[in-house]
């Protein structure tokens, strides 16, 4: 009942919001969409990760992987292709790879999950340099990038997209047998769960938007270099904004984004170094004594008994 | 030629041994996957560089300083903050699933609070930096001295964990937490003084680095990332079989490049942590100890 | 030959007294006010079905477990806020449930672990020889890793961790468990032999019929509160003891 | 009614005329500009930012920044771009549209210049570059960005040959960085060293974080050459210097890439740093520039250690070149393009002018620590001493 009741609520606030959204190149000066861009671009990130971290427990440390993968099958495609089915292949690569490495990987768990996942990434990054190196190239040029108003959309879009897939997974049998994974996998798998098969799954759902993100990044900056694509800092940021956000909850990663795009625009005037240090703090401060994250906050604030927050307090991956 | 590879690859594998050795008590005794560790080795490279070039001390000073400082940020943040979280199941279950992300804080925190401080300019200082030969060896004094210090920390913490009262305690407290307060281990006190001391060999390694690296609050994560690959090779918690993987990736690296080309290194090292993880996460030596 | 440290000569008042103890895991109460004391130099016997709250109370008594409500009295000092390290400065031995010994230390190291506390450290010698000279098996694997060992050698090595520590009351947590018939006899040979040399015991087995056998005194907990109480023999004898635990 | 309005927007637009004028006189020329203070390029940060806030002491001190005529105070507007290229793509927008800035300095690496220039282009803004080095800067569509730097790979790959040819190298060792600017060199120097007759025994690359050299060190000594080559960054320079001379390296001509310009070199390499030639293309040494000597000492008195003869060289430049056009042109945009594109500016690296982004006055240079300073050794015609060989370690 409370389930339905939240939606009827939000639905209509969706509504709204995301008409807001769409009409933001229409009006809005080129800073606001910026703004906007990297708004949807954690959104959409932040939300495809927790397609399989948040459902799964599983906490992947290594999603720049699939924005590197992206963002290299997209350059790589880019003269063959045309930019849109070019960035639709970085997708597809990137789901690709989420595949073949799915089977191996997902049988790892724990803080072995967590490292091994920045362990590939790492290993990814070297080997595409290497790859371009041997290639005799150095790095990049994108000419012709599309307006920063198509690539906003697209990005929207990208976020849109990853919202409304979390969501049906939340209510599917796919989610459901993913929340048993998260919760005893053992059990689950003695229930007769395909275990190894949902965690693949999703591993390759929360990969192809990556990819496309990845992708538009390159397009942003109409520049691909390796050690960029596979930033490392893109991976922790992601988990950053999941924990803050609130790992269990809907809500967490609009509340996540929001709050680090908000905080970043309001201390990134002259305190580089102050920003990056509450950034710290407020990580610390939500794993330690806030674990529900903004969502939890926001949940007490209302105090209603949201069923969902109950759930994001106990246990974490 | 050989010879000198030996020894280039002893050094490698001697300061992974080192880098790792902090990571992995720290790792054993609290569950706690700390990648600030590079990090501290950053503030233990800093304390040399002023010491050395604004008091003029020696880096073998610096260390004992260097030691000391973060000796007490460990058990400042155990005594601040861990103690109470490690009190109650669920806190401590909490702490350690998100160790990394915590510690991801602690070094966003470090890294910035050392480019606030002394900004982020490259800094460095010359010390012991003549080269002896030794038989068919050429190696730069600081360079000895890091094998040397590195050496018999590893040494010294192998002896004390073999021979002594507390090192038994200590080793109890990684293999069965619950069962080490129960024959009269202080757990308390042994986890405080353990994060002290992983803490403290990261800020040695960061003096003995300082000698023959450039400066930066940002030169930890590639020590972290080495030792994070050692703890791995060696599975985590296995004390000493990660000082014996140190040394491994020492040479796995140096030989890899002679025998391939340097160009593959990273591959190799990646490629190798990797595998490691896929095939026999508890490490390459130990058996098969069920690790929670 | 071994015997307590501070030799507990008859005294009028209970070596260890628990009054009213509340404790569990996490949201699960399992001990729901426990009442219990122990004379010095007896083996007390704790007896009931699987899950009842035997091995609960014996890790709330050693402090692996905190306490929720209730009181724990040692030696006439309350040490219900004690930390486990401490009960076994004052003389509490726990040899856990499962034995819990430490598998990639040696057969010694693991004993010389045993005698960490202060008290005991400076003895950690002759000790050790005494240990050594009641369990040979011991002695013969000093130097092999714990874990190498089998069932019953290990519940001999735990034991003797136990008594490295110089205890008085030692708590033997269902110290049959998976053992072969022969080393279950050996058990309470040793438990025998150990009362004579006057430590005071608190044993927790589900083999009923030997721990009343065995005890001077049982309880019997069900659901985590105490059902029945009386001698060894007074409880063997209880009609509804034989039916439901020994199976008669 | 009507009337009451129009006045009343009469006034409202005369005192807002009136307040703009007032604030052009009194107000600040606001100067934005986006750097890397966190992130992987943080390193390099202050060696510019120390440049850009020298100038504006500078400026200020002496009354003001001269815009076309009129005095007025400098201050700058500045962000932290995490050193990625889509913020500060980002930052330049909310700088041209939010904070509207009058001016534009440029942040530090290649592909945030290269990520810039679609902006500047849309936004008709005009920037002087600086720390950008690539080939690539002459695919950017010439308007409103320009690059002083002399350090492009191809002439680069030329010079280096023709120096080393000059001082009769028949032999030479590369290894390099798998980064961006290392193989673009590389690429350039390897046909010119052998159109110059010189034979190549190595070539090898590594990557980034590599952590000992002994191996190429040795594989590179093995073939004997007259130089080796280290297409280096500043980490692995620290590392190559340290190594080569452990294991003893006999050649007379050593080059590092990036990073013997970094004050800390000297201070961690001591003798061993001497005799190393690196790129770059200014050096306090040469007479011929009487502001270089100038900015060297104002340099080193403010921060305590000297400039870095690249980033912070380069920074000092871009801002000098501005400074000298906004005093011709003023604060228009399209006559401040004009004024950057076509004249000729007097810099503490001798005269700049571009032609279409690139400077093609400043020659592609070399430079040797001689003795603990930075001395010019190619080309002949602005040299400001001999090369030397590197004999000892």
């Amino acid at each position: 009942m409370a389930q339905m009741k939240r939606y009827s609520y939000d639905l209509p606030l969706a509504g709204l919001v995301l008409l807001f959204a769409l009409s933001l190149p229409l009006w809005a000066g080129d800073y606001m969409l910026g703004v906007g861009f990297t708004l949807a671009m954690w959104l959409a990130m932040v939300q495809s990760w927790s397609l399989l971290s948040a459902t799964t427990g599983y906490i992947s440390l290594g999603h720049a992987v699939f924005c590197g993968i992206g963002a290299y099958a997209m350059v790589l495609a880019l003269p063959v292709m045309g930019i849109a089915i070019s960035l639709i292949f970085g997708g597809a690569m990137a789901g690709l790879a989420a595949l073949l490495i799915g089977l191996p990987v997902m049988r790892v768990r724990g803080p072995y999950f967590v490292i091994l996942t920045f362990g590939l990434a790492e290993l990814a990054k070297a080997i595409v340099m290497q790859a371009e190196t041997s290639m005799g190239q150095f790095s990049r040029l994108i000419f012709n990038a599309p307006s920063l108003a198509v690539l906003y959309w697209v990005m929207l879009a990208l976020a849109v997209i990853a919202v409304a897939a979390a969501w049906l997974l939340s209510r599917s049998r796919l989610g459901a047998g993913l929340v048993a994974v998260r919760e005893n996998e053992e059990a689950a798998e003695a229930v007769g769960v395909p275990v190894a098969r949902l965690k693949t799954i999703a591993l390759v759902l929360s990969a192809v938007i990556p990819g496309m993100i990845g992708g538009l990044l390159t397009l942003r900056s109409s520049y691909f270099d390796a050690a960029q694509a596979f930033d490392p800092v893109l991976s922790f940021t992601t988990v950053t904004m999941a924990i803050v956000g609130g790992l269990r909850s809907p809500r967490g990663p609009f509340l996540g984004a929001i709050a680090f795009v908000l905080l970043s625009e309001v201390l990134w005037l002259r305190l580089p170094q102050l920003y990056m240090i509450a950034l710290g703090a407020l990580l610390i401060a939500f794993i330690l004594f806030a674990p529900r994250g903004l969502a939890g906050m926001v949940s007490r604030l209302f105090a209603s008994g949201d069923k969902s927050g109950k759930v994001a307090g106990h246990g974490t991956a | 030629m050989a010879a000198q590879l030996f020894f280039a690859a002893l050094c490698s594998g001697a300061l992974y041994a080192l880098v790792a050795l902090g990571l992995n008590l720290v790792y054993g005794t609290l569950r706690l996957l700390n990648i600030a560790h590079g990090d501290l080795a950053m503030i233990g490279a800093y304390v040399a560089f002023v010491a050395f070039s604004t008091f003029g001390l020696a880096p073998p000073v610096s260390m004992v300083l260097a030691a000391g400082l973060c000796a007490a940020m460990g058990w400042a943040l155990y005594a601040g903050i861990f103690r109470r979280l490690f009190a109650t199941p669920e806190t401590a279950q909490r702490l350690e699933a998100n160790s990394l992300i915590l510690f991801y804080g602690v070094s966003v925190i470090l890294q910035n609070v050392m480019a606030l401080g002394f900004t982020s300019t490259a800094r460095g200082y010359s010390y012991m930096g003549e080269v002896w030969r030794i038989g068919p060896v050429m190696a730069s004094g600081n360079r000895l001295l890091m094998l040397g210090t590195a050496l018999a920390i590893c040494l010294g913490v192998l002896l004390v964990l073999r021979f002594h009262a507390f090192g038994w305690s200590l080793r109890a407290v990684i293999e069965r937490r619950e069962a080490a307060g129960i024959v009269g281990v202080n757990v308390d006190r042994v986890q405080g003084i353990t994060i002290a001391l992983g803490f403290a060999i990261a800020g040695v390694a960061g003096v003995l680095v300082s000698m023959t690296e450039q400066i930066t609050p940002f030169m930890g994560f590639p020590l972290t990332i080495a030792a994070f690959v050692v703890i791995v090779l060696g599975g985590l918690g296995n004390i000493f079989a990660g000082i014996v993987a140190g040394f491994v990736l020492g040479f796995v690296e140096t030989f890899g490049i002679a025998l391939t080309s340097a160009t593959y290194r990273s591959i190799l090292i990646y490629g190798l942590f990797v595998t490691v993880l896929l095939l026999r996460p508890q490490g390459l030596f130990g058996k098969a100890i069920q690790v929670r | 030959m071994i015997s307590p440290s501070l030799a507990a000569v008859s005294e009028p008042r209970p070596l260890l007294s628990v009054e009213k103890l509340e404790a569990g895991y996490g949201r699960v109460q399992i001990l729901r006010g426990i009442s219990l004391s122990i004379a010095a130099g007896t083996v007390t016997a704790l007896v009931g079905p699987n899950g009842a709250g035997k091995t609960t109370l014996m890790k709330a008594i050693a402090g692996m477990i905190p306490a929720r409500s209730g009181q724990i009295r040692f030696d006439g000092r309350d040490i219900l806020a004690m930390p486990s390290y401490q009960r076994v400065e004052s003389g509490i031995a726990l040899v856990p449930e499962g034995r819990l010994i430490f598998a990639r230390l040696s057969v010694e190291q693991n004993l010389r672990l045993g005698a960490v506390v202060p008290h005991a450290r400076s003895k950690a010698d002759q000790t050790l020889a005494e240990i050594y000279e009641r369990f040979p098996r011991l002695a013969e694997r000093r130097n092999q890793v714990a874990g190498s060992m089998s069932g019953g050698e290990q519940q001999m090595l735990a034991l003797g961790r136990g008594l490295m520590s110089q205890p008085r009351l030692i708590l033997l947590d269902e110290p049959t468990l998976g053992l072969a018939p022969i080393m279950v006899a050996r058990v309470f040979e040793v438990i025998a032999e150990l009362r004579q040399a006057g430590f005071t015991i608190l044993l927790s087995e589900q083999n009923s019929h030997l721990a009343l056998g065995a005890c001077d005194y049982a309880y019997l907990i069900e659901n985590g509160s105490i059902h029945l109480q009386g001698t060894g023999a007074d409880l063997a004898g209880n009609d509804e003891v034989q039916r439901l635990y020994m199976g008669r | 009614m009507r009337r009451f309005t129009k006045a009343a927007l009469l006034c409202a637009c005369m005192t807002s005329i009136a307040q703009s004028v007032f604030a052009d006189e009194a107000g600040p020329v606001r100067i934005g500009y986006s750097m890397s203070l966190t992130g992987i390029f943080a390193q390099a940060a202050p060696s510019q930012v120390n440049a850009y806030t020298l100038w504006a002491e500078e400026v200020n001190a002496a009354g003001g920044l001269d815009v076309a005529g009129e005095k007025r105070p400098v201050e700058f507007i500045s962000y932290d771009d995490q050193s990625n290229p889509a913020n500060a793509v980002r930052i330049y927008e909310r700088l041209i549209t939010e904070d509207k800035v009058d001016l534009l300095a440029a942040p530090w690496s290649t592909p945030i210049h290269l990520a810039l220039a679609p902006v500047l282009s849309r936004y008709q803004f005009p920037m002087v570059g600086n720390t950008a080095a690539s080939v690539q800067l002459r695919e950017v569509a010439p308007g409103y960005i320009w690059f002083p730097t002399a350090v492009i790979p191809d002439k680069l790959g030329v010079e280096l040959a023709k120096l080393m040819k000059s001082e009769e190298i028949t032999s030479a060792a590369i290894m390099a960085n798998v980064s961006p600017l290392s193989q673009e060199i590389k690429t350039y120097l390897i046909p010119a060293l052998e159109a110059e007759g010189i034979t190549v025994t190595m070539s090898e690359n590594y990557p980034p974080d590599i952590r000992d050299m002994t191996t190429l060190i040795s594989q590179a000594n093995a073939g004997s050459p007259d130089a080796l080559i280290a297409l280096s960054y500043p980490a692995d320079t620290f590392l190559f210097t340290g190594q080569a001379k452990e294991l003893g390296v006999k050649a007379p001509f050593v080059l590092a890439l990036v990073g013997p310009t970094i004050d800390a070199y000297q201070k961690a390499m001591g003798t061993a740093a001497d005799n190393v030639v690196t790129v770059g293309h200014w050096s306090p040494k040469q007479e011929a520039w009487p502001k270089a000597k100038i900015f060297f000492d104002a340099y080193s008195a403010r921060y305590g250690e000297a400039p870095d003869a690249l980033d912070s060289a380069l920074a000092y430049m871009s801002l000098e070149i501005l400074e000298q056009a906004v005093a011709v042109a003023g604060l228009d945009r399209e006559a401040l393009r004009a004024e950057i594109a076509t004249a000729t500016f007097d810099t503490i690296n001798g005269p700049v002018k571009f032609e279409g982004v690139e400077n093609t006055v400043t020659p592609t240079s070399f430079l040797q620590i001689q003795d603990g300073s930075l001395e010019l050794i190619w080309p002949q015609a602005i040299r400001t001493s001999e090369f030397r060989p590197k004999t000892a370690w």
